[in-house]
């Protein structure tokens, strides 16, 4: 309804005689992969409200790590953002980690921030892919899975698995890098960063993508930071934030990589601030390798981690402490610790309190997608209903962060 | 106003300090701690407002972004801090706010009894802790007076009870209920 | 180390190519023919040097078997000692560790007094294969073996592995065993 | 036998032979061969683009020719799918839509010429199903009907999606049609004639191609013909991620492969279009008719000669076609779509005006001499 309608007291619909079309663009709908339903009133094409219902992916992830032991919790969180999984392990330990107030060692250090920057590509190549995707640019697509893929045999060599690393433990890792690493990491990586310029030349100059991504779903600097925007779509509105350059984790502080920082806030600006990331990341990887100190990767404190196996096969009481670290649980000391990570797509934290025993007492995860989604009508309301595909797709809902 | 020691590295931040002395005269600090670097404020629920508005406006503590809101269900633990068992206290709700330009964080506590789990909505102050305070009353039934819709956001409307109360039960089992059209 | 801000072009005025579609949509035409043209050529290649010259990446999965690391977590086993019997003892560690509660055991012992499981059974049905049985096992008996196929059958009452069919002689197992002494036993993790 | 031979050479009923010889070969061309083709071509073609292998599985006795036998599977799965009609849809319009949909891309055809004039045995052969005079506007007229089809399909079958697809169809494919129209005013201006044949005629002397003189109006009608059949990167009508499928998201079983294959049957004469209005038609450049005809004549002998030269005039036709079809199938796998409102203010506010100054630009061409009289 137009301003100066409302002046006059005109009302369009009722002088036509139209009325607006409600629809449900359900769950099960090819743009909202399954997670969340937008109950949209469109007049025409334009979307007059939009409530966004969320809630499809609740897993009780809270509810079940009240029940499990702390080092039984690294599984849930693999299924949080289930695009980089490792990140979310990584935020949980170094919560534990802060709440014992032990500190992990130098190689632990440099594996954790290398594999956290490979999950994070992962993230953005997941998000990037099928941004490009739902906007028809189907080969783009492919190219991004064919990189993720790539990506993601390195870290299954690595972790095991391709999706669940399940990788991380308190106080360090499960093993080191496997043998013949860091040829697969060159190899892949070369492909990869040909795969980039491929997906580059194909998107970012074409004026087709550059009239549907510019000027839609934008959001000023002063409502991001009101709604609690964090990551990428805080970085594209102008507001430098990063976890790892504001306060510096792990192995951040020694790294030398750009923060891309847009200016308007739009969607343009979110796609062009991850596709710069994906870049940093492979430097940060690559720079970690080369700085990657020998050692071991586990505390030394036996009470925080995994007795060696030869020692609880042979000797009489690390077998007895195994046994009762395994069926008790850590005993982590009573407290509360919050730790902020930057996870793929924002200040991902972890608040964990605890009474002392071997299990959680609360296990909060601050999930970034959930505030984005929440500004998602402020965002959307007035522009067209084709609007809300790409700008649902940069602002990256993952449902299991979402609804945890 | 008691004063717990400060593990984690010692002397009191700025931010505590600041906090300390504007908000203690006030009255209305219950407790402060810094454990393992977190400075910590512990508020009655009644001047919520008011100490978020201060934090938010002060001029050295410009805490502009609200990062997280959560709720924890103290009941069979409440020895865990000093303030809870006089209060008769069980749940405590409990904000993360982040300064952007200070770069600086703070956590706010406000402890509640069972009977009347009432604090003030914060949407006035930071528009984003919509859904998070729907949130905090989805699962653990603490109501937020003054919020625009406080409804369930994770769970069904015909969802009955707040499942992360530690006395429900976790293999408890919610009615049935028929398609809802 | 520098962390710097770096800002984003947005392109912001298009170039007046850009602004005609044209040419920029034939520089994208270009890249996917570009990647057609070798992917055809690699076909060629393959036929006459054999697959490693192929440039398309996906495998012709039935006919092809997929290269498994090591650290791969596959269908979780137990190992079958040289005598015959298995080497688990029925310490109930992985029971306890094992996050969705999947494995059950009921120990018995035998004549000699050596422990054993008289029923192991391992619900497939509820295993996310995250490896904690094999991280916590003392005696290395249960193992992430790398079989990935046939693992989901039409019926849970199939999925539900007993003893007898977890049980793989060692020597099948003995990459996988190789891998775990390099992560839980090396000096490089701990001292 | 004799007396079928003497029924065979009267006049009418030789003419009719020949016109329902050549429906049979338009009607095989484009049904039997191009639309399995072109379900082929689009599956491998863009596997090859992006890297993979595409279709390679649908085999008979193990031998899967490399997923040609794809199209086939897929008539024969979807000849078994459910036949399925929403509840509360308009049960008659719901069947009735894809008839309407794909008859007008069929009935095109008759106007486009694959060939030239040939004698053979002392008949006057002309390649083309229906000579006639104002083939040009026949094409234009048919292509409107189409609309109908596509809007139908998305009111009648009941569901939100397919009426929003069915509006952008409707209101997109009556823009493009406008412009389409007028890309080629330009060319008729050129070729003084409606009729495809004359205009193909005049195409002999590959420097009067329409392509050389024309080729901003190429681009345009390339443009507004893959808008009129709603294809990348014109698909708002049924663009998977807005609107689940557009108008045929209802649509199951013979009912969407039949509009599938209006899709592939429009592709293809849109090539025919351009191949017949900007390519020689049938004409290999630089080489005249007549030289063929004597060519072939003296070697074989002369009818034989006319039919093998006939022959290569259908065989060069169906050459452009293919590179066409290929054109267009690489814009459908790297352009991402437009919003619906782009693609009515490119239509209305980019194209039509170009088209005017291209109409104006021709005018003045040919009154200053500039441009040669074909």
């Amino acid at each position: 309804m137009r301003e100066e309608d409302k002046e006059r007291g005109y009302d369009f619909h009722k002088a036509s005689h139209t009325e607006t079309m409600t629809i449900n663009m359900g769950p099960s709908h090819p743009a909202t992969h399954g997670t969340v339903k937008f109950f949209l009133t469109l007049d025409g094409e334009t979307i007059e409200d939009i409530d966004v219902e969320i809630g499809y992916l609740h897993r009780a992830f809270e509810k079940e790590c009240e029940a499990q032991k702390w080092n039984g919790v690294f599984p849930y969180t693999d299924r949080l953002d289930y695009t980089a999984s490792v990140l979310n392990n990584v935020g949980y330990a170094m919560a534990a980690e802060k709440l014992i107030g032990i500190e992990v060692p130098e190689r632990c250090k440099y594996l954790r921030t290398m594999i956290s920057e490979m999950a994070r590509m992962s993230g953005h190549y997941t998000n990037v892919g099928a941004g490009a995707l739902e906007l028809g640019a189907l080969t783009a697509f492919i190219y991004f899975i064919e990189a993720r893929e790539l990506l993601w045999d390195l870290i299954e060599s690595i972790c095991g698995a391709r999706l669940t690393h399940n990788y991380v433990r308190i106080g360090g890792l499960t093993n080191d890098l496997p043998d013949g690493f860091r040829e697969n990491v060159k190899r892949v990586f070369a492909k990869n960063r040909k795969l980039w310029d491929d997906f580059d030349i194909m998107l970012t100059k074409n004026r087709i993508f550059l009239d549907r991504m510019r000027d839609t779903g934008g959001i000023s600097q002063k409502d991001a930071i009101a709604w609690g925007f964090t990551g990428p779509c805080l970085r594209a509105a102008g507001v430098p934030y990063d976890v790892r350059r504001a306060q510096p984790y792990l192995m951040y502080d020694r790294m030398n990589f750009d923060i891309p920082v847009g200016s308007t806030g739009d969607n343009f600006d979110r796609y062009l601030v991850r596709m710069e990331e994906i870049k940093q990341s492979m430097s940060i990887v690559e720079q970690c390798l080369e700085q990657m100190p020998e050692g071991p990767i586990n505390v030394d404190d036996a009470r925080w981690r995994m007795p060696s196996k030869d020692d609880s096969s042979t000797k009489m009481e690390p077998l007895i402490f195994h046994f009762k670290q395994i069926i008790e649980g850590q005993s982590i000391p009573a407290g509360e610790a919050y730790q902020a990570v930057e996870g793929a797509n924002g200040e991902l934290g972890f608040y964990l309190v605890s009474n002392g025993g071997g299990k959680p007492w609360k296990c909060r995860v601050r999930p970034p997608s959930f505030a984005l989604t929440s500004a998602l009508p402020l965002l959307v309301k007035g522009s067209m209903l084709a609007d809300l595909i790409p700008t649902f797709d940069m602002i990256n809902l993952i449902g299991g962060e979402c609804d945890r | 106003m008691s004063e717990e020691k400060n593990s984690g590295q010692g002397g009191v931040s700025d931010v505590m300090a600041r906090a300390k002395a504007v908000l203690g005269p006030m009255g209305v600090l219950i407790h402060t701690h810094c454990q393992h670097g977190d400075d910590t404020l512990v508020v009655q629920a009644e001047d919520i407002l008011k100490v978020m508005e201060f934090l938010r406006e002060d001029k050295s503590l410009r805490f502009d972004m609200m990062m997280d809101l959560t709720a924890v269900d103290y009941l069979g633990a409440e020895e865990m801090h000093p303030y809870l068992k006089p209060m008769k206290a069980r749940f405590e709700v409990v904000y993360h706010l982040y300064s952007i330009e200070k770069n600086h964080r703070i956590r706010v506590k406000v402890p509640l009894t069972e009977e009347s789990p009432f604090v003030d909505s914060i949407t006035g102050i930071w528009v984003g802790a919509d859904w998070f305070e729907r949130e905090a009353w989805d699962l653990y039934g603490v109501v937020f007076r003054g919020h625009p819709n406080l409804k369930r956001i994770l769970l069904y409307e015909e969802f009955e009870g707040h499942p992360l109360r530690k006395d429900y039960g976790k293999m408890k089992r919610q009615p049935l209920i028929g398609p809802v059209n | 180390m520098a962390i710097n801000i770096k800002k984003v072009d947005r392109n912001v005025s298009m170039t007046f190519l850009e602004r005609m579609y044209i040419p920029y949509m034939l520089h994208g035409m270009w890249v996917a023919i570009r990647h057609a043209a070798i992917n055809m050529l690699g076909f060629f290649e393959e036929i006459l040097a054999g697959k490693s010259k192929r440039q398309v990446m996906t495998l012709f999965y039935p006919e092809e078997y997929p290269d498994i690391p090591p650290a791969y977590r596959g269908k979780p086993t137990l190992v079958r000692r040289d005598d015959g019997l298995e080497a688990c003892v029925a310490c109930g560690l992985c029971e306890a560790a094992c996050p969705p509660l999947c494995i059950s055991i009921i120990g018995g012992e035998r004549e000699n007094g050596e422990r054993y499981p008289v029923t192991y059974t391992l619900d497939g049905t509820r295993c996310i294969y995250c490896g904690f049985c094999e991280e916590v096992c003392p005696k290395e008996a249960i193992v992430m073996s790398d079989r990935f196929q046939g693992l989901c059958e039409y019926d849970r009452e199939k999925m539900i592995y007993d003893k007898e069919s977890l049980l793989v002689p060692r020597e099948k197992l003995q990459k996988r065993l190789d891998t775990i002494r390099n992560k839980y036993f090396s000096e490089k993790r701990y001292r | 036998m004799d007396s079928i031979v003497s029924l065979i050479t009267q006049p009418l009923v030789l003419e009719l032979l020949i016109t329902l010889v050549k429906i049979g070969f338009i009607l095989g061309l484009t049904i039997g061969f191009f639309a399995p083709m072109l379900a082929w071509v689009e599956r491998k073609q863009s596997a090859i683009m992006q890297d993979r292998v595409g279709a390679n599985r649908a085999g008979v006795f193990g031998i899967t020719v490399i997923g040609l036998l794809h199209s086939l599977a897929d008539a024969i799965k979807l000849i078994f799918k459910e036949d399925f009609i929403p509840r509360g849809a308009e049960r008659g319009l719901h069947t009735l839509a894809p008839v309407i949909a794909i008859i007008p891309s069929l009935v095109v055809f008759a106007v486009i010429p694959f060939g030239g004039q040939y004698t053979l045995w002392g008949h006057e052969v002309n390649l083309v199903i229906a000579d006639l005079d104002v083939g040009l506007l026949y094409v234009f007229a048919i292509g409107s009907l189409a609309t109908y089809g596509v809007v139908i399909a998305g009111w009648s079958s009941n569901n939100n999606w397919s009426l929003l697809g069915g509006l952008r169809a409707s209101a997109q494919m009556f823009s493009y049609e406008v412009t389409m129209g007028l890309t080629v005013i330009g060319l008729v201006m050129f070729y003084q004639s409606l009729s495809l044949v004359d205009i193909v005629a005049k195409q002999e002397n590959f420097w009067h191609w329409g392509i050389i003189w024309h080729f901003p109006a190429f681009v345009l009608f390339l443009g507004c013909a893959v808008a009129e059949n709603k294809r990348v990167p014109f698909d708002a009508p049924e663009a998977e991620a807005e609107l689940v499928a557009g108008y045929f998201t209802e649509y199951s079983g013979m009912k969407f492969v039949m509009f599938w294959t209006a899709e592939f049957l429009e592709m293809v004469s849109i090539s025919g279009m351009c191949v017949a209005l900007f390519l020689g038609g049938h004409h290999i450049p630089f080489v005249t008719q007549k030289f063929l005809l004597t060519a072939f004549g003296d070697l074989l002998g002369q009818d034989i000669g006319a039919v093998v030269v006939m022959l290569i005039g259908v065989g060069v036709f169906i050459t452009k076609l293919v590179i066409l079809l290929v054109l267009q199938m690489t814009i459908r796998w790297t352009m991402p779509r437009f919003r619906y409102d782009q693609i009515m203010k490119l239509g209305w506010k980019m194209i039509l005006p170009l088209s005017l100054c291209w109409i104006f630009l021709v005018g003045v061409g040919i009154l200053t001499g500039v441009m040669p009289r074909p």
